[in-house]
């Protein structure tokens, strides 16, 4: 069963001159990454407000076509109730702490609050979402004491504890060093190995490669493909996206003739390394 | 009253300001270099360095390896706790961020920290006018700045109607404009996808032709080996190799500065080889040799 | 439309997030301004911001606020008691500049000409009225050297803004905008600083009061005076410069204000 | 890096709840008021405001703050009515044309300790009281939801403001921006500072509204609370008395000619 299902998706921004998003339809299945790929530009996170009901509730502008959270149009559902379906984080972690709040437990509780959600069950919810996200060591302190890394995490785990079916993830670890973008990922992947649905955008495509189950790619605001990560990647220069090295090596190898032509280019290392040692 | 900018109190001149603009060769001298922050955090310790006019190095490490604290001694921003920091004859503790801004330019990580201009063409010309470079010349420097960095069509865009990583861009710009004999670059390639990367390469290209200094501090090896002949590995405060992407086959070095090797150095190192290529292109060319002796 | 219906358009999520920046800004503008020590206050810019861009109830509510943190939640050196009392005048600064606004007085749609006419009558009512509170008709004692003062600030504002005007660049409805203001602020700050502070602030203006109360004047009227003085000139230039800030804002970021439209379309 | 006012100390003070201690100050002030002897403020700051100050362990910031506030208004206060005040007579000396009179300093003295003790009681309530407690105690007591999220971000985004006012100086000086030497300098380099300072805060509005919107802000329920405010029966009888001491007061100095001022 699919959880979010998008028919002939389109979007104008107010005073835009062209649209953002053209025909899109696709439908995300229960349980799995999807990932969204694109270049700068192509829609991306215009997509994910549409997906997380910010687009039509929060954004002024002309959509068109629909978008069915577990059933529910978005259109139709005002947005206190689909954030409760579909939980958004995005690119800055800074702008995504509430200010509101001293401490970082505060913070994660931030949400339930506005739930109205008893304060005996507050206290499992927050010390689970601490637990999964490593924040435990600093849940007293502040938000804004915490590194990028660090504060990403909690943003996650601010949406996560609300406990959406869907989390939808805009560049999530964009802003990150290696580090940092490692333990997001983590986080992401225990999420869906919980039976969560993510939609990630993320322009790491090793990680994407390595984590998505599934792979949308948009480009100038429409979706031009989607399937399996290692048959959609394999294109992935002509998008504009920043192919992987193993990729790039391969082609070239290819074209050189040193490989077989019909074998599919690898993505991850594991990949790599199976498809070199040949 | 709350001191929200620092220039309201009392401040000391600084030193001489005779400038002259051209000065091709200006080598960059860090001699015994320690910094610790105002709260007692120590980020630099002993470090001694010389770059050369000319030069193109990436600075990498972990976060909290003091990469950031050691470029910004560069142009001033921070000032050594010990130790020297010369810009060709010019000690950096004689000289404001803003003399200094003559020889080296500077592109932050967060572009909103400096975007205050209505259009992205008023935007880059604010370092060249503030550097008095003349009306005419100022025009043809932003125009090229503008060619330079893929703006043309967003020159007279609002810098906030933009996306975060055209805003990055439009920093890069105004950089450019200033044409300074010295670059660093925080984290260039953050937010950009293969379009930018391949305008920041060649961007990098046009800066080797005219000899200028590029020094850039980033997390993406893989960016990194590929485009910078030199790289310089920080950990704990301390420059802990410096060399060209062979420094990375060094599993040590790799451990101590707490990194992930680029891909190509870990697809060699699964395949067995005995060392790793620098670039998809050497990687092809060792392959086909090892193909021909099979 | 009915006035919970307007609420409810106006507070939406984007202008409650804007209010605590709107005070922040209007912290640290004034005290910057303060720094510079020139005869205005600019403590109300980020006010007047939310009045403009979400309307002039989220304004008054702001200025309220505003006032009220400033004087009790935030400590002294940032903090002053003072400001607590005049939340009043912070409250009519919101809601007037939000009905200005709604009125199109933040836009530039005017013929040239008219323009001019207007900026030129503000301007000279700003003068007037300089010549007026400096003149034995309303105090006694010799007023010469304040009048000068006045009478030579509001020359100046009125030809750069004419000057502005001229080269239409500048909505000239502001200029009056800001001189009302300025007289309504006046107007209710007297009775507080007179009644709770017996006429003295701590601030510069103290001085004004003193001359007032020299030349004859009751406590009240002392007060109105000074602020016959200096509010139409700090409104004035608030508003100048909160028409700068908006115009440098992003039509993307305007445009998700409930009130956008009060400066779009220009 | 959070606020800088409030002082987290182990007092009896500090551990009463918000309101509480906003009724004390209340009904300080109101006294200070409503009771017609000259040095009713005086008393009540010296035998209320300082005692209850050394309980919270804040009366060092409590004193230096409150005559930070006053003593410039005190002198302003004292110049203004002690030459000027309207039907004086007592001359106590003469400076030129000037005369400094008895009537005005006394109603300068009245005035200025009465802005003295409410200065204080205010000071005593925000030393000793978490920003974020008194905004969940007026939230509680009614205040719509906002208010506190209104009042604890303003706050909490000053010194993020002041750390961003750093990080946009150097900027800006990296880009050749001269902003130390003569006045016109420092002056033409205020645009460049405040405006990146001022566009920056607004951009980011759009963001933070993203982000509270996210977390369902708006969701138009009852809200729960994770802080806990401690009240006790005793606290909220104090209120009681306080409140109703204060209106009794208010109603006296209204009909009782004695206590009116």
């Amino acid at each position: 069963m699919s959880s979010l299902a998008v028919e002939q998706l389109g979007f104008q921004y107010v005073q835009a001159k062209s649209d953002a998003l053209r025909g899109i339809t696709f439908e995300v299945p229960s349980s799995s990454i999807t990932a969204i790929v694109g270049a700068n530009g192509a829609g991306k996170s215009t997509l994910c407000y549409a997906l997380a009901g910010f687009i039509p509730h929060f954004f002024k502008g002309n959509m068109r076509g629909a978008v069915r959270v577990n059933g529910m149009d978005s259109k139709q559902t005002p947005l206190a109730q689909l954030v409760t379906q579909v939980g958004l984080a995005f690119q800055n972690p800074f702008n995504q702490i509430s200010g509101a709040k001293l401490t970082v437990s505060e913070e994660i509780a931030f949400g339930l609050e506005n739930l109205g959600v008893p304060r005996a069950e507050m206290e499992t919810r927050i010390a689970r979402a601490l637990e999964l996200f490593g924040l435990e060591q600093v849940a007293h302190q502040s938000p804004y004491a915490l590194s990028g890394g660090q504060q990403q995490r909690l943003a996650l785990a601010s949406i996560f504890v609300m406990e959406p079916p869907v989390m939808v993830l805009d560049e999530p670890t964009s802003q990150l060093d290696p580090q940092g973008t490692r333990e997001v990922m983590a986080a992401i992947q225990t999420l869906a190995a919980q039976g969560r649905t993510i939609v990630l955008v993320e322009h790491k495509l090793e990680w994407i490669a390595e984590l998505a189950t599934r792979v949308l790619v948009l480009h100038h605001g429409e979706l031009v493909a989607q399937g399996a990560p290692r048959e959609i990647l394999q294109c992935a220069d002509e998008w504009g996206l920043n192919e992987t090295r193993y990729a790039r090596a391969a082609r070239m190898a290819r074209e050189r003739g040193l490989v077989a032509k019909d074998v599919l280019l690898p993505q991850t290392l594991e990949q790599a390394t199976n498809f070199f040692r040949v | 009253m709350i001191f929200i900018f620092d220039f309201f109190q009392p401040h000391h001149s600084h030193g001489t300001s005779n400038f002259k603009n051209s000065n091709p060769k200006l080598n960059l001298q860090l001699s015994n270099l320690d910094f610790a922050y105002p709260n007692g955090t120590r980020a630099l310790n002993d470090v001694s360095l010389e770059i050369r006019a000319g030069s193109r190095i990436a600075v990498i490490g972990q976060n909290g390896a003091g990469k950031t604290t050691l470029v910004k001694h560069l142009n001033g921003l921070l000032k050594p706790t010990r130790g020297d920091v010369l810009i060709g004859d010019w000690n950096t503790r004689e000289h404001s961020i803003a003399q200094l801004a003559r020889r080296v330019g500077f592109v932050f990580q967060n572009p909103d920290d400096q975007l205050f201009k209505t259009s992205v063409r008023e935007e880059i010309a604010f370092g060249p006018t503030n550097l008095q470079v003349a009306a005419g010349e100022l025009e043809a420097r932003v125009a090229r700045a503008l060619e330079l960095c893929g703006l043309q069509n967003v020159r007279d865009t609002h810098p906030y109607d933009l996306q975060l990583w055209q805003r990055r861009w439009v920093t890069i710009a105004s950089v450019v404009a200033m044409q300074t004999p010295i670059v660093v670059l925080d984290e260039p390639t953050t937010g950009q996808d293969a379009f930018g990367l391949q305008r920041l390469a060649d961007l990098l290209e046009q800066w080797e032709r005219e000899h200028v200094t590029v020094i850039a501090v980033t997390h993406d090896l893989d960016f990194a080996v590929e485009q910078f002949p030199e790289l310089l590995v920080m950990a704990q405060g301390q420059v802990i190799a410096r060399g060209d992407a062979r420094v990375l086959n060094d599993e040590s070095v790799l451990k101590r500065a707490g990194l992930d090797a680029p891909q190509l150095v870990r697809l060699a190192n699964a395949l067995g080889w005995a060392d790793a290529p620098v670039n998809v292109r050497a990687f092809v060319a060792h392959l086909a040799q090892s193909k021909n002796t099979d | 439309m009915t006035f919970m219906e307007r609420m409810q358009k106006d507070f939406t999520t984007i202008t409650l997030a804007l209010i605590p920046v709107a005070i922040v800004i209007n912290i640290v503008v004034g005290q910057v301004v303060a720094l510079l020590k020139i005869p205005v206050y600019m403590d109300s810019v980020g006010t007047m911001l939310v009045a403009i861009l979400s309307g002039p109830l989220a304004g008054a509510i702001t200025g309220v606020l505003s006032n009220l943190i400033w004087g009790w939640v935030l400590p002294p050196p940032i903090g002053n008691p003072v400001a607590a009392a005049f939340w009043g005048t912070a409250l009519v600064i919101g809601f007037q500049t939000g009905l200005f606004a709604n009125w199109g007085w933040f836009k530039n749609k005017l013929p040239q000409s008219q323009a001019i006419a207007y900026v030129l009558g503000a301007g000279m009512l700003l003068t007037l009225l300089q010549l007026f509170l400096a003149s034995p008709t309303f105090g006694s004692a010799d007023f010469t050297p304040l009048a000068l003062t006045g009478v030579v600030m509001g020359i100046v504002l009125t030809v750069i803004t004419t000057f502005l005007t001229w080269r239409g660049t500048f909505p000239p409805l502001i200029v009056i905008g800001g001189v009302l203001l300025g007289i309504v602020s006046a107007i209710i700050s007297a009775p507080v600083a007179a009644q709770v502070f017996g006429g003295a602030t701590g601030a510069g203006t103290d001085l004004l009061v003193a001359l007032f109360r020299y030349s004859g004047l009751d406590p009240l009227t002392s007060n109105l005076a000074q602020g016959l003085i200096s509010d139409p000139f700090d409104k004035f230039v608030s508003y100048v410069a909160v028409w700068f800030i908006v115009r440098g804002l992003s039509k993307r970021l305007i445009n998700q204000f409930p009130r956008g439209e009060n400066v779009t379309d220009r | 890096m959070n606020q800088s006012f409030y002082l987290d100390r182990a007092s009896g003070w500090h551990a009463l709840h918000p309101l509480t201690k906003i009724a004390v100050a209340f009904a300080l002030s109101v006294t200070a008021f409503c009771v017609r002897w000259d040095f009713i403020s005086v008393a009540l700051f010296v035998f209320v405001v300082i005692p209850f100050a050394v309980w919270g362990n804040i009366w060092r910031p409590v004193l230096r703050a409150t005559f930070t506030v006053i003593l410039p208004l005190a002198v302003s206060l004292a110049l203004i009515q002690g030459f000027f005040f309207p039907g004086a007579q007592d001359v106590l000396f003469q400076i030129g044309p000037f005369a400094l009179k008895r009537e005005g300093l006394e109603f300068a003295f009245v005035t200025g300790t009465r802005l003295m003790l409410i200065a204080g009681a205010g000071l005593l309530v925000v030393y000793a009281t978490h920003p974020a407690d008194l905004a969940l105690a007026l939230v509680q007591a009614g205040a719509p939801y906002p208010l506190a999220y209104i009042i604890v971000t303003a706050i909490q985004l000053l010194p993020e403001m002041q750390a961003r006012a750093d990080g946009i100086l150097k900027a800006q000086q990296a880009r050749g921006l001269e902003t130390t030497g003569s006045l016109r300098v420092r002056v033409s380099a205020l645009l460049p500072l405040l405006a990146p300072l001022v566009y920056g805060a607004l951009e980011n509005v759009q963001e933070r509204a993203l982000a509270l919107d996210a977390r369902a802000f708006r969701a138009p329920r009852a809200k729960t609370s994770w802080r806990v405010l401690r009240d006790t029966l005793a606290q909220r009888a104090l209120r009681w008395l306080l409140v109703m001491f204060s209106i009794l007061l208010i109603v006296a100095s209204v009909f009782v000619p004695l206590f009116i001022r």
